[in-house]
């Protein structure tokens, strides 16, 4: 294996390695090749313990998932599974990968240079005026201990109500739509844009759907109100399935 | 209060509040309506702007603030005895574009996007005051949600975040994109 | 710097402070003898002055200080009097509770339950005169303790702090509230 000799403290996460793995070695993030990805990020690991490096738990969860994604796909009738969790991933990575970037942009255009005035002191105070009842403090004590109660993160769905101006990638379309179609074989059409919270997520979700017909994963049957989505069960052509993902 | 004793009015208001000032507060102080508030700030801005003040005004949503021209900094910090900020880790500038592009986000959302959890980096841009706390969602555990500041749309010199460069789209490849903000400097 | 730059560095400057600036430390930060800093801001003053602008340059002693002219004390007081009439935040009823319930306490007691950096927080709530300090802890670092004030009992039309109301016993989840941990670091 080609020698590893980047610094190794220097990833933001598991998220960051692997994009740096697939920059290194020129792979398309969206069709990632997952035995050479395992492999090198196990190396990296490896390399990290054995400069004695506290390993983050996310790097650990990120390695059995990736031998999870490889250990299905060994498996023959599993293959539209791992391309699936595959698809989960790439999304994920294309998301993060844009994360990185606008990061830079920001702290390319950042300045503390701009100085302001502290308020002038003026003889009238700042003393509150308005009054509560004491049922007020109650709710709020509850509201702030509330928070220490719960150490499970919400769960994912919990932020589409709640994300504006989100990142919608077609990949992470593809997977949602596969999920949905996973409960039921077949689902309405509209359904599949039940949940969407704005125009771009509408929009990723249309593309996931041509995508999805194109990769001959799904059919439309039916016509007006009464079009629905089939999932196309059987082998499926890997040949197809490469361009799924690939260009919108 | 007379016809030209409105603009200095607005001028002292802004100096004497430091903070950025809603147009709403000036009107209502001054007596007229929001509309001539909004004009007397913008006409002060372009005048201070013009005779290259060391002072400008600037407009942060609904509001306006007066401060120093950046140029100016190293004497400012001279004077004052002020360092130098440390500028945004790697991992700073990341959680700060997730939180600027999403928000208003739980921290989850932004540990979800990262791989990482990120409780250090997110204290830190709260006492920055890049970012701050905008309520709590109405779910189990009643989690904490962020959004930036208006200090964070000063350090930016942008003054809504409709502002904020056009995110990459998903086949954008290269390292670095070349989006340039601010451009009104 | 260039010469042209140097009045504007000044009124950066004094715009910056605030409080009054010894035209030494202007001249050491602008690299510039003492005269011709003084020259800068008698130039400045005397500027702002023929522009009827509602701020000027004051001269104390040895010192030149940027203010408001007098004449709009009532517009700015009246501003600000609005701002102080904005409700409290979340966060700031949250961080107020915690404090009501669990006085005196520190203010990492308060982070520890909220999980979030509170000194803005805390700072707007004493100014606001809710909250105050009540001493330091006898402990590494002495940290301040803080507690409400009896401006915080009218506000909340209560006599003394046994009438704040009990707190809801949580049967099913008491399992790890931090109501009492920690009470005293």
């Amino acid at each position: 294996m080609e020698k590893l000799s980047y610094k190794l403290d220097a990833f933001e996460g598991p998220l960051d390695l692997l994009l740096h793995l697939i920059e290194k070695n020129k792979l398309d993030i969206r069709e990632i090749r997952i035995s050479e990805l395992l492999e090198q990020y196990l190396e990296h690991m490896r390399l990290m313990q054995q400069q004695d490096l506290e390993i983050a738990g996310e790097f650990l969860d990120m390695a059995s998932r990736l031998i999870q994604i490889k250990t299905v796909m060994l498996l023959p009738k599993q293959q539209e599974e791992a391309e699936e969790m595959k698809r989960e991933l790439s999304g994920q990575l294309i998301e993060y990968r844009k994360c990185k970037q606008i990061a830079k942009v920001l702290a390319q255009n950042i300045s503390f240079d701009s100085f302001c005035r502290e308020p002038a002191k003026i003889k009238a105070d700042m003393k509150y005026k308005r009054t509560h009842f004491p049922y007020y403090l109650t709710d709020a004590y509850i509201a702030a201990v509330g928070r220490g109660k719960s150490k499970l993160p919400p769960p994912e769905e919990a932020f589409t109500g709640i994300v504006k101006r989100r990142i919608v990638s077609v990949s992470s379309k593809i997977v949602g739509v596969m999920k949905k179609l996973r409960k039921g074989d077949n689902i309405r059409y509209e359904n599949i844009f039940y949940d969407a919270e704005d125009k771009s997520e509408l929009v990723a979700t249309f593309l996931a759907v041509l995508e999805l017909i194109k990769g001959k994963r799904v059919r439309v049957t039916g016509e007006g109100e009464n079009m629905s989505l089939n999932l196309v069960s059987g082998k499926i052509d890997r040949e197809e399935e490469d361009n799924a993902g690939g260009e919108t | 209060m007379q016809e030209e004793k409105l603009k200095p009015a607005v001028e002292a208001i802004l100096f004497a509040c430091g903070t950025p000032v809603e147009t709403d507060r000036i009107a209502q102080a001054l007596e007229i309506d929001k509309k001539s508030a909004i004009g007397l700030c913008d006409m002060l801005s372009a005048e201070y702007a013009e005779r290259e003040s060391g002072i400008r005004i600037i407009k942060l949503g609904e509001s306006y603030q007066m401060c120093t021209v950046e140029e100016y900094a190293p004497p400012i910090r001279t004077v004052m005895d002020l360092r130098r900020n440390t500028p945004l880790s790697q991992a700073a500038s990341e959680v700060l574009a997730v939180i600027a592009y999403n928000q208003p986000v739980t921290k989850a959302f932004v540990e979800q996007v990262r791989g990482v959890d990120c409780s250090g980096v997110v204290a830190n841009l709260i006492s920055r005051e890049l970012i701050e706390e905008k309520g709590r969602l109405e779910l189990p555990g009643r989690p904490l949600i962020y959004g930036t500041t208006e200090h964070f749309l000063r350090c930016f010199n942008i003054s809504s975040l409709d502002e904020l460069p056009p995110l990459p789209d998903d086949n954008e490849n290269s390292e670095d994109i070349p989006l340039d903000i601010g451009k009104n400097v």
